[in-house]
């Protein structure tokens, strides 16, 4: 059966690969997998960064008056330099190379039956640009002034004046680095719709559609609708930085509520861009794992296209008490509110895949039920936030930065590693160790949640986010505990990683070759060599069936990958009778 | 992937169109600048302006973008940001035009 | 391979796989291009309503004839950019290239108007930093240059490719893309124009 | 919310904190209900007592009544969330009643400058007073502030009083309350603002009404020297 057909894919080889040299086939690819994988080694890099500052904010925040070891004490502004780097990072760096860029780029062809993505050159330029997006940002890191220092929303007036921050360029190229980022992602945006709309093989109706591309190509498109008015708006900015221009200074007539606006109206969809394809990764493993077909495939498609919309109507919820119209809160609370309910069905679609299963908790299945477990805190601590009222006290205080890593953490990292470990094998041809991820996981699971568990505590008991020293403030000395708590298991959390990367390196290197569908599992992908050979597919599949066939009564396998012919099924059936 | 099945919906000879409609562009500029010299109320001479500047954006998209033979998806494609630039303008009203608190 | 008989599914109900790629492509860069200068106008249009008369006083200052004249050799580079596209569809090599030379040789005419405006414009003491109108003023009409620019090297690769007789689906289909952005360009065009000249 | 919340000691104190229960009751619920059924799941149908899984794809609207019901039971929870979240914002923000005190609060990097009515008891006179970083109220009086910044974003966040607003420069942002027991609480500052954003720390002093008559004979006596 599907063994068959894709070991007669192996040895046709394809003119462009086998000509290349090193820097053809490694650095300079076309091939979508080359690529994805140049995105995966970018993101991880970028994490270590992102994730290395993290250690010196919470260092900071639990004893603020010590040096940091291995670092120095940091000042007040060296502070806010961190936290906007390392939100940058992390959510425009690590999040969506990693989540888009690595797996969407690996996966869409494949699970399309594509030979390769739509436009193989673009996809490496796009790559290119947001190499030079994250040196660029890199760079910024040694300017004369230091890096941008305005948070990572980069609000005006702060970012507006060099006066305000005491940075210069730094700020300059923050701007930049995020305008050639929203160029790369733009490029790959486009890359991705027309590869999965138009380049799916045949019998692969947009039903049929595994829902790892269903969300990567919805994150694609609020992507590429939303990013526009934040270019305009970063445009603006770039203009009152160097030409002097006022479009955010009130005294030139400019308003710095507009920055707020445009900036929402991408950053709302944005958080989808990222949650979405993490969900997708989270809903390709559940099935395989339980053994058991998505519940409600169909609603699932319909809830992922209305949370997509609906993210654009909802943006103003940032800003309730951002000195915006009073009587505009009331309807985005509404809209916020709404927008919880594709989310719900989402997540209850997932738990209901569970019901009647037969689970086997691999390392890849213990990741994605972790992130759907915490991904639900992040939901119901967002309906603190999207109403109006309780915003007024929870909005600025770090019960947000609880709420938003408890959202973004579950699918970037959760959903990421269960991505990882699920197509590890595909990816490099070899398994990686079992017993070292079930570590990984259960270090990350508790760590994570000692992180930001007291978190939310902190900002109930009132305090402002991305403030440099508690004891500052008299009422919130009592809070301090809480963040050395979060501080232990941030350093836990880092410190749990190291089964991971030395998983990861030595799998590479040493692990027990991979067999071709080593999960049993039905979409495309796994009909082809682990890894495939560069034109994906040496004979275009053909679908008969949907993504997640698993456990059909009267079957012989529990399993039947969407390139099996009915009349294949009624062989195998006989030949198993 | 070939373009021939699609563009097969499209006539083939359509150059005495594209000049047609040119004329027509050309006319409705020139009636864009007199509106702007007529003696009327300013509200009434700019939204009458953008009203040919819609019919001119309209003649353009439809017949040299060939908008009029396209799939229903493309419409989605253009129509869906045009809704949604349109909610945020209407949107940002209260706060940028009518500056709440100043 | 599995005969046709089992297909569950007709594959001609499926009709957007029939757009071709680079369409489909152009269009969604352009949706979000829409976004881009829909964002734009969106700022001037409300700091407009805001600025109770001082941008209409503001724009008494630019050179409404010279943008009138913009205009018509926008639209006109329009009509011989399609008509390229036709001309190519018909597969006449020496109009086609007439048709595109043409259109560069009108998107250099509108630059070279601009940017004789600009110089005017800035010789009389009006800089971006001079009021929030000109701040918009020379960033919108900037950004459309830059656009216009971009699409100028593409109808330039486009006609070097016609001067080395490239084979003719090349041709159609390259002319067709570079062509929807070239219009899009223009109508962004068509709405600026009355925007900051005419209001 | 005795202990997690700090204390409450302004009039609409007590609603926000009340959405805020209701809140954590309603997706408490549901936060549990599927976390619970979430783990029973994956406990229940393990591999090693579950040998083979049942097919189901949840496609018929009678099976997928088990996630549709409950996610409209969840939307109209939600709406009344709404319904009550409303009225709280509508009372501390959209609705200003009339005032018995007014002060301007001018922000900047990183101060709170409060001003108040001079002698003629009117703002925008000449002879205002001005006060770095405190703020004098008396107790069971409507104060209005008016807030304006001089240079970037700032917030002003009173925990005790659970009031934040932004404070926007070139806007006047007017916002209200009234405080129920004397006392002394803090102002922070909950918008990043520069380097010195850790520090912008205001006082409110709240006074019992003959105390606050003493305060403002004694500021008005300081300031006309």
């Amino acid at each position: 059966m599907s063994t068959a057909i894709a070991a007669s894919a192996a040895p046709i080889a394809h003119h462009e690969t086998h000509e290349a040299g090193f820097i053809g086939r490694y650095i300079f690819s076309v091939d979508h997998k080359v690529i994805a994988k140049q995105y995966l080694t970018l993101s991880a890099v970028m994490a270590l960064i992102g994730g290395g500052s993290s250690y010196l904010i919470r260092w900071q925040l639990a004893w603020p008056e010590t040096s940091i070891p291995g670092w120095g004490p940091i000042g007040p502004d060296q502070y806010n330099a961190l936290i906007t780097m390392h939100g940058t990072i992390m959510v425009f760096f690590v999040a969506m190379p990693f989540l888009l860029g690595a797996f969407g780029n690996y996966l869409i062809p494949l699970m399309v039956g594509a030979d390769d993505m739509a436009f193989p050159r673009l996809n490496a330029m796009s790559f290119w640009t947001i190499f030079a997006a994250s040196s660029v940002l890199i760079a910024s890191f040694f300017m004369p002034e230091g890096p941008a220092a305005s948070g990572w929303t980069g609000y005006v007036p702060l970012s507006d004046k060099a006066v305000y921050t005491g940075v210069g360029w730094g700020q300059n190229l923050w701007i930049i680095a995020l305008a050639l980022e929203f160029a790369s992602f733009l490029m790959g945006g486009v890359n991705f719709l027309v590869t999965g709309l138009n380049l799916r093989t045949r019998g692969m109706t947009l039903m049929r559609l595994p829902l790892l591309v269903w969300m990567e190509l919805t994150a694609a498109v609020v992507f590429l609708l939303s990013v526009g008015p934040l270019i305009a708006g970063a445009i603006m900015l770039l203009l009152d930085r160097t030409m002097g221009t006022g479009f955010y200074q009130p005294d030139k007539g400019g308003d710095p509520l507009l920055w707020e606006h445009l900036f929402w109206f991408f950053g709302h969809p944005e958080v989808y861009v990222v949650a979405l394809p993490g969900f997708g990764i989270m809903l390709e493993v559940i099935p395989v794992f339980a053994r058991k077909p998505i519940f409600g495939y169909k609603v699932m498609v319909y809830s992922t296209i209305a949370a997509g919309l609906l993210s654009f109507v909802v943006w103003a919820h940032h800003m309730f008490v951002s000195g915006m119209d009073p009587r505009l809160a009331s309807p985005f609370s509404v809209t916020t509110i709404l927008i919880s309910v594709p989310f719900a069905i989402i997540l209850f679609s997932m738990i209901a895949s569970l019901w009647g299963g037969s689970i086997r908790f691999a390392s890849p299945m213990l990741f994605a039920l972790g992130g759907v477990a915490t991904f639900l805190i992040g939901g119901v601590t967002g309906i603190f936030l999207g109403s109006a009222a309780v915003d007024i006290v929870m909005h600025g205080t770090y019960f947000v930065v609880a709420h938003f890593h408890y959202t973004l953490f579950p699918v970037v990292f959760f959903g990421g590693f269960a991505g990882i470990y699920f197509w590890f094998p595909k990816m490099f041809g070899r398994m990686m160790n079992e017993k070292l991820a079930q570590v990984h996981f259960v270090i990350t699971f508790i760590t994570f949640n000692m992180i930001f568990i007291p978190l939310f505590f902190v900002g109930l008991g009132g305090s402002p986010r991305r403030i440099y020293e508690l004891s500052s403030y008299d009422m919130l000395k009592h809070l301090q505990p809480l963040h050395v708590v979060a501080t232990y298991g941030a350093i836990a959390l880092l410190i749990g990683q190291v089964p991971f990367i030395i998983n990861f390196l030595y799998s590479l290197a040493r692990g027990p070759r991979a067999e071709q569908n080593p999960w049993h599992a039905n979409t495309l992908e796994w009909t082809v060599g682990s890894p495939p050979h560069h034109p994906n597919f040496a004979v275009p599949p053909r679908v008969y069936r949907d993504p997640y066939e698993y456990s059909v009564p009267g079957a012989a396998q529990d399993y039947i990958p969407q390139n099996v012919a009915p009349e294949e099924l009624v062989d195998i059936q006989l030949a198993a009778d | 992937m070939t373009d021939t099945t699609h563009d097969a919906a499209m006539p083939h000879n359509q150059n005495g169109l594209y000049f047609f409609i040119w004329i027509w562009l050309v006319v409705l500029l020139v009636v864009g600048l007199s509106i702007f010299g007529l003696p009327i109320p300013r509200v009434v001479a700019v939204g009458l302006i953008f009203g040919v500047a819609a019919v001119k954006a309209g003649l353009v998209l439809r017949n040299y973008m060939h908008l009029k033979h396209e799939h229903y998806l493309i419409y989605l494609i253009v129509l869906v940001p045009v809704l949604f630039f349109l909610g945020l303008a209407l949107t940002l009203i209260p706060d940028i035009v009518f500056r709440h608190g100043m | 391979m599995a005969a046709g008989a089992h297909v569950l599914i007709p594959e001609h109900d499926d009709t957007i796989r029939q757009i071709p790629p680079g369409k489909i492509a152009i269009w969604w860069f352009l949706g979000s291009e829409i976004m881009v200068f829909g964002g734009l106008i969106t700022a001037f249009v409300l700091f407009s309503f805001a600025s109770h008369g001082a941008f209409a006083e503001s724009a008494k200052h630019v050179h409404w004839k010279l943008g009138a004249i913009n205009t018509l050799v926008l639209v006109t580079s329009s009509l011989t950019m399609i008509l390229a596209l036709g001309y190519a569809r018909a597969h006449n090599l020496a109009r086609t290239r007439l048709c595109l030379f043409l259109t560069i040789a009108l998107g250099l005419t509108f630059l070279g108007i601009k940017s004789y405006e600009y110089s005017s414009e800035i010789h009389e003491g009006f800089v971006p930093s001079t009021s929030l109108f000109w701040s918009f003023y020379f960033g919108m009409t900037g950004l459309h240059a830059l656009h216009m620019f971009g699409g100028l090297v593409v109808n330039g690769l486009l006609l070097i490719a016609a001067l080395r007789k490239a084979p003719w689906d090349f041709l159609e289909r390259r002319l067709e893309f570079a062509g929807l952005y070239w219009h899009f360009v223009d109508v962004v065009w068509i709405f600026l124009f009355p925007l900051l000249y005419l209001t | 919310m005795g202990g997690i919340f700090p204390e409450s000691v302004s009039t609409f104190g007590g609603e926000i904190d009340s959405v805020f229960r209701l809140i954590l009751y309603v997706v408490g619920f549901f936060f549990i209900v599927s976390e619970v059924l979430l783990v029973y799941f994956a406990v229940h149908y393990r591999r090693g007592r579950v040998p083979r899984a049942i097919y189901n794809r949840g496609d018929n609207v009678r099976e997928f009544a088990w996630i549709i019901v409950p996610c409209l039971i969840i939307l109209i929870f939600d709406l009344g969330i709404d319904a009550a979240g409303h009225r709280a914002w509508a009372l501390v923000k959209e609705n200003q009643p009339p005032a018995d005190v007014i002060v301007n609060v001018t922000a900047k990097q990183f101060n709170w400058n409060f001003t108040y009515p001079g002698k003629d008891g009117k703002l925008g006179g000449p002879n205002d007073v001005t006060l770095e970083n405190e703020l004098h109220v008396p107790v069971g009086k409507i104060v209005r502030v008016t807030l304006s910044s001089q240079d970037v974003i700032h917030s002003f966040w009173v925990p005790n009083l659970r009031l934040k607003q932004d404070v926007v420069p070139g806007r006047r942002i007017v916002a209200w309350f009234e405080v129920t027991r004397p006392g002394t609480y803090e102002i922070a500052c909950s918008e990043l603002c520069g380097f010195g954003h850790y520090s912008m720390r205001g006082q409110i002093i709240v006074h019992t009404a003959a105390d606050y008559a003493r305060w403002r004979a004694d500021m008005l006596a300081n300031a006309g020297k």
